[in-house]
């Protein structure tokens, strides 16, 4: 492994350039989602009474602690690339597995929350839901479908993360090359932001 | 590479940072409880923009990052914004 | 590190690397070869969904039922609309061209992100693929029209959902190659270059990754949602359950619309090559022009609307969408005066990729004033979804993107291979295809106005007139097509070996060895000139000078 | 263009005018332009080529004549749009209800037509309802044009000037019988249009008069049957003028239900108890109903006439 480390960074590699790929990158996942926020917010406007009954349904309390545990595991990731660049990969190392962790946590809150709704029959196409009224329907639609690719968006996220711990203990990010490390921080964070506002969407605009 | 100065924020930093989106939570959580109708809304929607700003700004390091990159996110809103004003320019206006 | 220390005049078709053969093709990272491998993929298709345009022509040179059903008909718009638009004229020039000759001109040895190139060119032939099955699985092609309208998107019992992933997947690809690029023109260019002394094909490449960036996820979204209306009835757009078709269309457009200039960017860019080359003078207000590519991508982020303005939109929105509209056509304006300027007080030698060039310019005009007709409200009202709108967008797809791809070709091919076409060949391919398309689309301007409307499988006999010139202005271009392609393919191998620079153009790509070397440059080059730099008079003047004196 | 046949033909053949010949003087001067430069400047006449780059001056000029020529033509369209949105308030109405793949049209009162008949010179107004997908109701005589799209009330309106047939098209694709799906639109003396109108059989469904509205939306008709059945409370057939024994203050005298009589059964149900039905079970309906509402609701049982 040693001699790994001593390897200079390849002719080719730009850590400006791939750090502005990133950024790029994570403008498409905005505009993703922006479709979506799109969607929402027109249907809001047409339902609001129905969107206010609806969000009730959603567990607050589940939401704001899911909103906790990855605002957390923000910082950790963030916290990782201080102890990358300050030479300290134990720490870094340990600060990834903590997010990963956190990361988990939201995903089985996530999958309670979801099966809870599903018990209830509050299911996309399930009779309870389409019997609701139509901006309520909207509203589930809604959940169901932003959530859903944000969860797509975490899982994602954590494989990039675990990919990077993996890159770390091999050597292949350190102190003089941490472009990998800080870009998959950046997607981690970007999965933050779009929850921050998934969050008041779903959960407390009531 | 190694030659290119890069910031490298403190531990502490991040914490603040964290407490300050964990206070912002706090206080939009609160809000909704209060049911303050469609005020609420815009207050959520607010304090969110509040807290995406500060994960752009600290966590995302947008701070430290070159000119160009944050007019390029700057930019990147406002043809969002655009957009969705256009596009009430019809629904609104029905 | 470094190839062309240990290969230094191989060029990059002959170059071998790990593997050999076409193994070694389909795991290169080397821009130049990802272009061919897009080319080759791209002229495929085109042959496919133009053949599928070819017989709907036929089909309706009579009304009534000639030669397929009306399903077939319908199947067959679609997937002509669909191969046409997200396979050929979206990647096409950007992918081609952009890739082949951006690195070139910018004086870098390759894009910034290689193996993503790569990457997207698999992506590329994923989409494609899954739209080619989206025929041949049973359920039938999907018959929704490229737009895919919903509710009748939602309910088709066609291969709808493939089409709609297919779509998907095509527009990843595009993004990631607008990424790419994005970052290869602000990295990469070569010491001294500056923005404004970059040329003007990369500045539109500039504006169009930009879009492609920006635009497309919004219809990946969309299409996901549809996706989702079919597998999960969850129905954003389903009235029966509260959604709103009309928003559909508002999202289907904000990324349908700027995907025009998608298409239509790189081909001014290609055009603005050409002209100042054959004219052996400098671009005509390039500022102007570089400046009005970003425009045109920044205003044409916020004129979808036109698209609907009989669909129920808001009075306010239909106004100010057609103001933006005309907005957009002004810099279009802007870069045809431009153009035009270029050639005058030039020394002018007619080939075959100036002869496409102005070609282009004449369509792109044609198609471009249609465009007025149909931003204008009180005529949309009577065009709007008539084969005049089929007419509007094929003389400016076809005519403009088409014909500067044809341009394109021409223009580069020298440098791809290494080897000259027949000039002669060329001019020939090119009076059919130039007659043969203004009789097949010219027409339907015309019954277009008459009301004639468009995806009609069969129609009123008063309108039969139209449809039959169409037909044989089809056959014409045909023909035409053909002969070009046969004296591209044929020389490929036969033509006389180009020189490194046979048109004596002054962008860096003539300066290299035709066809370049894997690395493109052995040393970078410093630039000090504007790109269009051909000296100053004095300069040429002494030039001249001693040519004579030394025949 | 060929001849618009209706009021707001003009407009639209204007602007069209308007725009071709901006169209074809650029069109035309470019292209001479080009083949004149080609020709002038041949490399063949060994002229050098000379160095300039480009004149500010020019720049202005053409940024600044398509500018305005862009807005002339906005503001023109715009303009002579304006009045296809301004429908007169003595339009008479016709719904076109898109199918796939036809189109019918509803004048009201369940009479529905395959093909458009309309009295010239007077104007309509087209509700425009969509059953299943998007449609495109498309009149090229009358240059107008409008989606029909489910669950929204698109609408359109002209006035048609010339009798004669034009016709119809559906313009917005909507499956395999898109291009079938056409009809005509007979333009006729005012006269024939109403004899044509009514001698057009009610074969749609004919919509409920107000009466009969406030009935089921009140829930009258939860007690009350309309056929004779009997419910909770008596029939409502044939109620009017009909002679029955009602127990007044626990005396039984026969009345005729007029006016004044049902009046006084809304309101205060319990004053007289129709014989064989049992008092207090409806309510009275003082605050629920007023007295506009009653009256259509009275007018209504008269109609009721039984066989
Ligand atoms: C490459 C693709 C491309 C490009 C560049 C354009 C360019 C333009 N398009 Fe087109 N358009 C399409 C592809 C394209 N379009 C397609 C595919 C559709 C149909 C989609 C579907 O429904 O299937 C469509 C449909 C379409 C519609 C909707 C029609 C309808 O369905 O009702 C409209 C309406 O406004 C429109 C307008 C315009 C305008 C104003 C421009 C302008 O940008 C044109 C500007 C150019 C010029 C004006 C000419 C050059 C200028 C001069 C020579 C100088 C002199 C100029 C002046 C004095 C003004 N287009
Ligand atoms: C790039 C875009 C593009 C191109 C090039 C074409 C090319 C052609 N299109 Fe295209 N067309 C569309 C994009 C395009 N089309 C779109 C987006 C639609 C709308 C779909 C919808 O409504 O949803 C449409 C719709 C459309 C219709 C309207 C259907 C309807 O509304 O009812 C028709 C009808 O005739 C038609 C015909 C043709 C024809 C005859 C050609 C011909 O020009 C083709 C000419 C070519 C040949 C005749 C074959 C020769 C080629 C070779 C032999 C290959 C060799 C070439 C090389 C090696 C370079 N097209
Ligand atoms: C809960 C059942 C109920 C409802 C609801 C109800 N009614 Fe009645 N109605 C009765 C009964 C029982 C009688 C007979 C006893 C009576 O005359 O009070 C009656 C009697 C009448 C009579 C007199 C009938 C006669 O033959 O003389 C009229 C008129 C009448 N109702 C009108 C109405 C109207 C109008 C409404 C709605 C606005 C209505 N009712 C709602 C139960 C109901
Ligand atoms: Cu109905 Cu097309
Ligand atoms: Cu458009």
């Amino acid at each position: 492994m040693a001699e790994i480390k001593n390897i200079a960074p390849s002719e080719h590699h730009d850590y400006q350039g791939s750090k502005m790929g990133m950024w790029l990158f994570i403008f498409t996942e905005l505009f993703l989602f922006g479709g979506l926020f799109l969607v929402y917010a027109v249907f809001r406007t047409q339902y609001s009474a129905d969107f206010h009954k609806a969000a009730e349904e959603t567990n607050t309390f589940i939401g704001t602690l899911n909103t906790v545990v990855l605002l957390i595991s923000s910082m950790t990731v963030a916290m990782s690339i201080t102890a990358i660049q300050s030479n300290q990969k134990g720490r870094a190392i340990r600060l990834l597995l903590v997010t990963l962790v956190l990361a988990s946590v939201f995903m089985v809150n996530k999958y309670f929350e979801w099966g809870h709704k599903f018990e209830l029959k509050l299911y996309p196409g399930s009779e309870v839901l389409t019997n609701l009224p139509k901006g309520e329907l909207l509203f589930f639609g809604l959940y169901f479908m932003m959530t859903g690719l944000h969860a797509i968006h975490v899982l994602v996220g954590m494989i990039l993360l675990t990919v990077t711990i993996f890159r770390i203990k091999s050597g292949h990010i350190h102190t003089g090359n941490f472009s990998m490390i800080e870009n998959s921080g950046l997607y981690w964070h970007l999965v933050d932001l779009i929850w921050i506002f998934l969050f008041p969407m779903m959960y407390l605009i009531t | 590479m190694s030659t290119e100065k890069h910031h490298i924020s403190t531990y502490m930093s991040h914490g603040v940072v964290l407490t300050i989106l964990l206070a912002l939570t706090a206080l939009s959580v609160g809000m909704a409880e209060l049911h303050f109708g469609a005020f609420s809304v815009a207050v959520a929607l607010l304090v969110a923009s509040v807290k995406g700003t500060t994960v752009l700004t600290y966590f995302m390091h947008l701070k430290y990052e070159s000119m160009f990159t944050r007019i390029m996110v700057g930019g990147v809103f406002v043809i969002y914004v655009l957009v969705i004003v256009l596009l009430f320019f019809d629904y609104l206006f029905r | 590190m470094s190839h062309s220390e240990t290969h230094p005049q191989v060029s990059y078709l002959e170059y071998q690397g790990k593997y050999k053969g076409i193994l070694g093709w389909l795991t290169t990272t080397d821009h130049k070869r990802i272009a061919l491998l897009y080319m080759y993929c791209i002229v495929v298709f085109f042959f496919v969904a133009a053949i599928l345009g070819l017989t709907m022509s036929i089909e309706k040179m009579r009304p009534g039922q000639d030669i397929m059903n009306a399903q077939t008909y319908n199947g067959l718009f679609t997937v002509h609309g669909i191969i046409m638009i997200f396979m050929i004229v979206i990647p096409g020039l950007a992918a081609v061209f952009g890739n082949f000759a951006l690195p070139l001109l910018i004086g870098a040895r390759d894009v910034a992100f290689p193996k993503l190139n790569l990457f997207s060119w698999y992506l590329y032939v994923i989409g494609a693929i899954l739209a080619v099955l989206s025929q041949l699985l049973k359920g039938g092609a999907p018959d929704t029209g490229w737009t895919f309208y919903v509710p009748y998107s939602a309910g088709s019992s066609t291969n709808v959902i493939w089409a709609l992933t297919a779509a998907f997947i095509l527009g990843f690809s595009n993004i990631l190659t607008g990424l790419n690029f994005i970052v290869t023109i602000h990295r990469m260019r070569a010491p001294g270059m500056t923005w404004f002394k970059m040329p003007l094909f990369p500045w539109s490449l500039y504006a169009t990754a930009w879009i492609q960036v920006l635009a497309t996820p919004i219809v990946g979204i969309t299409l996901l949602m549809v996706i989702a209306e079919r597998v999960l009835h969850i129905g954003f757009f389903d009235p029966a359950l509260g959604g709103d078709p009309v928003l559909f269309q508002h999202l289907f457009w904000i990324y349908s619309h700027p995907a025009v200039y998608i298409m239509i960017l790189p081909a001014m860019g290609v055009i603005t090559e050409i002209f100042p080359t054959f004219s052996q003078k400098p671009v005509f207000g390039y500022g102007a022009i570089a400046i009005s590519s970003l425009a045109i991508a920044f205003v044409g982020y916020f004129v979808w609307g036109h698209h609907m303005f009989t669909s129920g939109i808001s009075y306010w929105s239909k106004w100010f969408f057609s103001f933006l509209t005309f907005i957009v056509a002004v810099p279009s304006a802007i870069k045809v005066f431009n153009w035009i300027s270029t050639m005058y007080g030039g020394s002018i030698q007619m080939r075959p990729p100036l002869l496409y060039a102005i070609s282009f310019v004449f369509l792109f005009m044609i198609g471009g004033f249609t465009g007025l007709f149909l931003g204008a409200l009180a005529t949309n009202v009577q065009l709007h979804d008539t084969t005049f709108v089929v007419a509007h967008f094929h003389y400016i797809i076809f005519g403009g993107m088409g014909f500067a791809f044809f341009a394109a070709i021409h223009y580069w091919y020298p440098k791809m291979y290494g080897k000259m076409y027949s000039d002669r060949w060329a001019y020939i391919a090119w009076g059919f295809t130039f007659v043969g398309f203004n009789l097949l689309y010219f027409p339907q301007f015309i019954i277009g106005v008459q009301g004639m409307p468009r995806r009609y499988f069969d129609y009123l006999p008063q309108f039969q007139w139209g449809h039959m010139l169409s037909g044989f202005g089809a056959f014409i271009l045909l023909i035409g097509l053909i002969l070009m392609a046969w004296n591209l393919i044929y020389h490929v191998k036969r033509g006389a070996i180009a020189p490194a620079n046979p048109w004596k153009g002054v962008t860096l790509e003539w300066q290299i060895a035709s066809p370049p070397t894997l690395e493109n440059f052995e040393e970078i080059p410093v630039i000090k000139h504007n790109p269009y730099w051909f000296g100053t008079e004095e300069e040429i003047k002494r030039e001249k000078k001693s040519v004579t004196r030394n025949t | 263009m060929f001849e618009g046949a209706s009021n707001l033909a003009a407009g639209v053949d204007r602007s069209f005018i308007l725009i071709l010949a901006i169209a074809v003087f650029f069109t035309v001067g470019i292209t001479a332009f080009m083949i004149w430069t080609v020709f002038k400047y041949n490399r063949k006449k060994n002229k050098p080529a000379r160095q300039f780059t480009g004149s500010v001056t020019l720049e202005i000029i053409w940024t600044a004549i398509p500018l305005i020529l862009v807005l002339v033509i906005f503001f023109y369209g715009w303009k002579n749009y304006a009045p296809m949105r301004k429908v007169p308030a003595d339009a008479m109405q016709v719904t076109a209800i898109g199918r796939m793949w036809e189109w019918s049209f509803d004048y009201g009162n369940g009479k529905i037509s395959k093909i458009l008949v309309l009295p010239v010179d007077k104007a309509v107004k087209m509700n425009l309802h969509s059953v299943d997908v998007n449609h495109g109701f498309f009149i090229p005589a009358f240059r107008v044009k409008e989606d029909v799209i489910p669950s929204y009330n698109n609408y359109l309106w002209f006035i048609p000037k010339f009798k004669g047939e034009y016709d119809i098209f559906c313009s917005s694709y909507c499956g395999l019988q898109h291009s079938g799906m056409n009809t005509k639109t007979k333009v006729v003396d005012p006269a024939d249009f109403t004899l044509w109108l009514d001698s057009l059989p009610a074969t749609g469904n004919i919509p409920d008069a107000e009466g009969l509205t406030l009935l089921k939306n009140t829930g009258c008709i939860a007690c009350h049957s309309l056929d004779g059945a009997k419910l909770v409370g008596p029939t409502f057939q044939a109620i009017y003028g009909k002679k029955h024994i009602v127990i007044t203050d626990g005396k039984e005298i026969e009345i005729e239900v007029n006016d004044a009589y049902l009046i006084s059964s809304i309101l205060d149900p319990g004053k007289d108890i129709v014989k064989g039905f049992n008092k207090g079970m409806m309510q009275p309906y003082r605050d629920k109903l007023s007295d506009a509402q009653i009256t259509l609701i009275i007018d209504y049982l008269k109609t009721l006439t039984g066989k």
